[in-house]
């Protein structure tokens, strides 16, 4: 019984488990430390498949022992692995950054319940990487989406009620869209399994139903995924959420339903339906030049630092289905390593905000007025994921926004327009990046009388890890290089 | 078989009238009293099918048909008691 | 005959979702509602959905019902007369429905036998149940063993409303709203009422054990059976009034059941991979296959109904604690 | 023997048919609130016992027997209960009878 | 008599788009609520309207009876799913609507709006 084989299945029961003992936990430190390790435990499972995943060894698991169609399977390959690696790193740099950052927001008698939804979460999120069940990725985003409601609704700010009362009409009306669709696909196919559905829509391939499910499966995850004319929920949700919240969700809650829809497009619905990759670039590549041109420019004229740096999540969604739209293979390695580097620089920018939070009175722009003085760690981390937000050359922005353009240049004269949209997103996001520098560095502070002192260590600690990691895979992208691209090639070839 | 369509016909005029009561009736609790009508109407419907159709071990569904409409009935009259005593012990403070 | 039936009740379904909608006093709205949940579970059973009719009734019916009054009493009935300009809404919504009943015609017609779905993964369960799991109802055999993965999901789906609410209920009000609401006293006044709901507790208890341990034979199983005893208990809860309710059933017990009932069911499964088998696998679990897959639908459906009663009841109280908060 | 069971449970289900018309009839013409609470309660609790009966006399010695038995004993207690608490919570909140109508012997005063 | 046969469709398209009109335009954040269970209603509706085979009758295997025409199991146990997840959004759905309640005094979007720009 070596638990190499089970690995598919324990990602996901190790956190379940932990939910119902953090829940029952009173006690005021152990149900933050119990969340930790159950985070960490499973960040091992998910570093533990990458290898396998890497030389070589595709995790197929049957749960129940039952055969795919009949029962359901796990299915862990390249591209799964890759999003785990990057739910559970974001997951437990949060919890760890949790320790200090939550008391100042949440009492400490809800403490265990918070760590439970969040656990909930996490067990949420990489059940739908795992699963190649249409209908358990409806379950699986359920629970991380009603764990993410809880989350978000759990910070001191009276305006985060209505913010996520609206998250969770769009969020359930786009998990009811993706319901609809994988009805109508399971009518006219008969199967769950999204392998087997791969090859039993080719005979049912132009009837209106195929059709109409196609189209409600993508409205559904771009409503979850916060494409650009369906992000309303995003800004106000990240605002007003719990800081290590907003660190944890802006890293991986959104690439999930990329996720799901990349899988569904490309293996069910590519090579069967006649001119799909026409129909499916020319109704996403739109969105995602609108994404950046306009989420950017709204991000320019932002007061507040972390409504600033969610408008910017919005324009990076959009580099994101730009290079899914090239339905090219080197467009979906870009478009997949960006999911990656995306969370990486998002995830340390956030963990930053986190610790300004615990020193300034507010997060608007004119509070960060001179403190680069007296916060100089804080500040120089703020700076470094900034540029790898832009996407400066030696960090990990630059080698997903590098294999974008040179994806576009392919393209022709129609790649060099392209390439200016993305040259000018990159413009703006300096110009919101150096609103935020500018304010440190060389304004006067407000009240010299009080200067802010620096973040606690641990919360230093677990930001400057991030910002060293956005710098490593900046230098050395080999291991998302590798995951992207056979990730790319699975997905394009559609070779189980 | 005609045995029991005539019933099942009673049955579903019956509901119909019980919506229209529910959506004429002026006050809360002929609404109330729609509700309740309804209720035991499709208790005696699910009854009167499992019969027509010969799979007679549905009748536990007709069973728990009753108790959910005793204790919504029962709920409904919760709600209009406290929000009766809110508003006359209101009444009774100013 | 059965179409006759259906096309009569769907019409019936449609009316009541326009009146809700139009319905002023959300109190009267939700009345409706509950009628809403009795015809769609009157029309599941005319379409041989036994089991979903069975669920429709004690969660939608019964369930949603007790939710929404004890949110509805902390909060106002009376909506404000809004007059919609919904010049936006109405042609998004037309297209939308336009776009529905014209993809519809493609669809395979209402109990075509010939239908997809019909031909592919279902006869095998159909054959197989017998010979495998060798339980009567084939939907609690795949609710519990084939895709008994769905069904864990599920569970920690009410697992994660429960601890949702309970989360969100218990910050403390702020202060200028602490309004000093008469502690929930139940039917005090009607006495009638009182003894035939006392008379009638056990009886419904009882028939919610009957449901959950009825599921492999006939329409029931732990959803349902949750269901029922929670709707029960809350009958108690309305009667009695709040703290002789929580003073019989203390909320600890409530929390104990809601998170032991969804470890119970993960255990089975991590006992499934203990004794050499993979995950949720039930055959293991004893010497002969056929008693083992027996054990493990029952131990499943027992953690489901658990939790499923203890999240309910747990909601139930957090909505009617608030008032007194 | 059998042809008098039909017979006689034919007969049970068109009375209970009969009052279930009744009660709801009775339910949307009746003018006022109580009045409408008497016709449509009363005919329920009756035209349920009949169905029920009816079937019981289908049903024979069997399972369903005892099932039906129990839907008309639970039927029996909690529909009046119901109707009971109804009409006591409406008294409760105020809704006065209406003691207009005084038994004249022309046309009635509306 | 054979366009009945898509009555069932044209009415989850009838009572889908009812939700979801309900929910767009609506105001008041309860009567929100209802229309998303509305909305989800139609969508058990889709599934179970797919299971009804001719003749066919649940698919509990009884002893006596030779081969049986038996309607589909498999949208029923996807339904019971969606049932208590339809559940749990409303219940957490209302938790914030009280809480909303609490903090801003109305559960009207456009005076929630109002209170919200005076900061």
């Amino acid at each position: 019984m070596n638990l190499n084989e089970h690995l598919a299945a324990l990602q996901i029961v190790v956190p379940l488990l932990a939910v119902p003992l953090i829940a029952l936990l009173q006690l005021r430190r152990m149900a933050w430390l119990v969340a930790t390790l159950t985070s960490l435990m499973a960040f091992a499972i998910a570093v533990a498949m990458t290898v396998g995943v890497l030389n070589g060894q595709d995790y197929q698991y049957f749960m129940g022992n039952w055969q795919p169609p009949y029962g359901i399977e796990l299915r862990v390959d390249a591209l799964s692995a890759l999003l785990l690696l990057v739910i559970t790193a974001a997951s437990s740099a949060a919890l760890l950054a949790s320790y200090h950052s939550l008391d100042t927001q949440i009492e400490p008698r809800r403490h265990a319940l918070f760590y439970a939804a969040w656990i909930l979460a996490l067990a949420g999120l990489s059940g739908i990487a795992v699963t190649a069940d249409a209908f358990n990725v409806f379950v699986f985003m359920e629970i991380s989406s009603l764990a993410s409601y809880v989350l978000m609704a759990g910070g001191p700010d009276r305006r985060g009620l209505p913010a996520v009362f609206k998250y969770l009409i769009l969020g359930t009306i786009g998990a009811t869209f993706y319901l609809i669709g994988v009805g109508l696909i399971y009518m006219m196919t008969g199967t769950l399994n999204l392998e087997d559905m791969a090859q039993r829509v080719t005979q049912v391939a132009d009837q209106k139903p195929v059709l109409a499910a196609a189209g409600f499966i993508t409205v559904g995850l771009a409503l979850k995924a916060a494409m650009f004319p369906l992000h309303l929920w995003l800004p106000n949700a990240y605002t007003y959420a719990p800081h290590v919240v907003t660190a944890f969700l802006a890293a991986c809650a959104t690439k999930v339903s990329l996720y799901v829809l990349l899988r569904f497009d490309f293996l069910v619905f590519q090579d069967n339906l006649v001119s799909h990759p026409l129909r499916f670039a020319s109704l996403l590549m739109p969105m995602a030049i609108f994404a950046i041109l306009i989420a950017s420019a709204v991000a320019m004229f932002e007061k507040n630092i972390k409504r600033l740096l969610a408008w910017s999540s919005v324009a990076q969604i959009g580099y994101i289905t730009l290079g899914a739209s090239l339905v090219t293979v080197s467009g979906l390695t870009a478009s997949v390593l960006h999911i990656f580097n995306h969370a990486l620089a998002k995830g340390s920018l956030f963990l930053a905000v986190a610790c300004l939070a615990m020193r300034l009175p507010g997060l608007q722009l004119r509070d960060l007025a001179g403190c680069a003085r007296s916060m100089p760690w804080t500040f120089a981390a703020l700076v470094l994921g900034g540029l790898s937000l832009i996407g400066v050359p030696g960090t990990a922005g630059f080698i997903s926004k590098w294999y974008l353009i040179s994806a576009l240049l392919t393209l022709g004269a129609a790649g060099v327009a392209l390439v200016a949209v993305i040259v000018i997103g990159s413009l703006m996001a300096v110009v919101y990046i150096w609103r935020i520098v500018e304010q440190a560095y060389f304004q006067a502070p407000s009240n010299p009388a009080a200067p802010a002192a620096e973040a606690p260590l641990t919360l230093l600690v677990v930001t400057w890890v991030a910002v060293l990691a956005n710098v490593y895979f900046g230098l050395q992208p080999a291991l998302p290089l590798a995951l992207s691209s056979s990730a790319a090639a699975a997905l394009m070839g559609a070779t189980p | 078989m005609n045995m029991y369509t005539i019933v099942l016909i009673a049955i579903l005029v019956t509901m119909v009238l019980a919506v229209v009561r529910a959506l004429r009736g002026p006050s809360v609790y002929d609404r109330v009293l729609a509700v309740n009508m309804f209720g035991t109407k499709t208790v005696l419907f699910l009854s009167v099918v499992a019969f027509l159709s010969g799979r007679r071990d549905f009748l536990d569904l007709a069973l728990t048909y009753a108790l959910i409409n005793f204790v919504g009935v029962l709920a409904i009259l919760v709600f209009v008691q406290r929000r009766f005593s809110v508003a006359s012990s209101a009444k009774s403070e100013d | 005959m059965t179409i006759l039936f259906a096309v009569f009740l769907l019409s019936l379904l449609v009316i009541i979702a326009v009146a809700i909608i139009r319905a002023e006093n959300l109190f009267v709205a939700l009345m409706l509602t509950t009628i809403f949940s009795l015809l769609m579970a009157t029309n599941f059973f005319i379409l041989d959905a036994a089991d979903v009719a069975l669920t429709e009734a004690a969660i939608g019916a019964g369930i949603t019902t007790v939710i929404f009054l004890g949110a509805l009493a902390l909060t106002s009935e009376h909506e404000k007369p809004f007059v919609a300009v919904p010049w936006l809404a109405l042609p998004v919504v037309a297209v939308t429905a336009a776009l529905l009943i014209f993809a519809s015609f493609d669809n395979p017609r209402l109990g075509d036998p010939e239908a997809p779905i019909h031909q592919h993964v279902v006869p095998w369960y159909l054959e197989q149940t017998p010979k495998l799991v060798d339980i009567p109802n084939v939907v609690t055999a795949i609710l519990g063993s084939f895709r008994a993965f769905d069904t864990l999901g599920e569970v920690f789906v009410i697992f994660a409303a429960c601890i949702g609410v309970l989360f969100l209920l218990s910050a403390r009000k702020p202060s200028e709203t602490r309004c000093t609401a008469p502690a929930s006293v139940g039917l005090s006044q009607h006495l009638i009422p009182k003894v035939a709901g006392r008379f009638i507790l056990p009886f419904i208890i009882l028939f919610g054990f009957y449901v959950q341990f009825h599921g492999d034979f006939g329409p029931g199983g732990g959803f349902q059976a949750g269901a029922i005893v929670a709707t029960g208990l809350i009958l108690f809860a309305l009667l009695e009034g709040e703290e002789r309710a929580l003073r019989a059933f203390p909320r600890w017990i409530m929390m104990a059941m809601a998170a032991g009932g969804a470890l119970l069911y993960a255990l089975v499964g991590v006992a499934g991979i203990a004794m050499g088998g993979k995950f949720l696998d039930y055959s293991v679990l004893s010497s002969d296959p056929i008693a083992g897959q027996h054990l493990g639908i029952l131990l499943i459906e027992a953690g489901v109904g658990i939790t499923v009663c203890g999240s309910l009841l747990l909601i139930f109280h957090a909505f009617a604690a608030r008032e007194s908060f | 023997m059998n042809q008098v069971l039909d017979v006689l449970s034919w007969v049970l289900l068109s009375c209970g048919g009969f009052f279930i018309l009744v009660g709801g009839i009775g339910a949307l013409r009746m003018p006022s609130f109580y009045t409408r609470m008497h016709a449509a309660s009363v005919t329920d609790t009756m035209a349920s016992f009949l169905v029920i009966g009816g079937l019981i006399l289908q049903a024979g010695w069997s399972l369903a027997t005892v099932k039906l038995v129990a839907i008309i004993l639970f039927l029996m207690l909690t529909s009046p209960t119901s109707s009971y608490a109804v009409a006591n919570a409406a008294l409760l909140s105020g809704m006065k009878p209406d003691t207009k109508f005084k038994a004249n012997k022309g046309g009635r005063e509306s | 008599m054979e366009l009945l046969g898509y009555y069932n469709y044209w009415v989850f398209a009838v009572v889908l788009c009812l939700g979801l009109y309900t929910v767009i335009t609506r105001n008041n954040l309860i009567k929100k609520l209802l229309g998303l269970s509305i909305f989800q209603s139609a969508v058990f509706l889709l599934y179970i309207t797919m299971d009804k085979v001719d003749g066919g009758t649940a698919p509990i295997i009884q002893k006596g009876v030779s081969d049986p025409i038996f309607s589909n199991p498999l949208p029923q146990v996807l339904i019971l799913t969606a049932i208590v997840v339809g559940v749990s959004t409303t219940a957490l759905g209302l938790a914030i609507v009280v809480r909303i309640k609490e903090s801003y005094g109305s559960i009207e979007e456009d005076d929630i709006l109002a209170r919200d720009s005076e900061l």
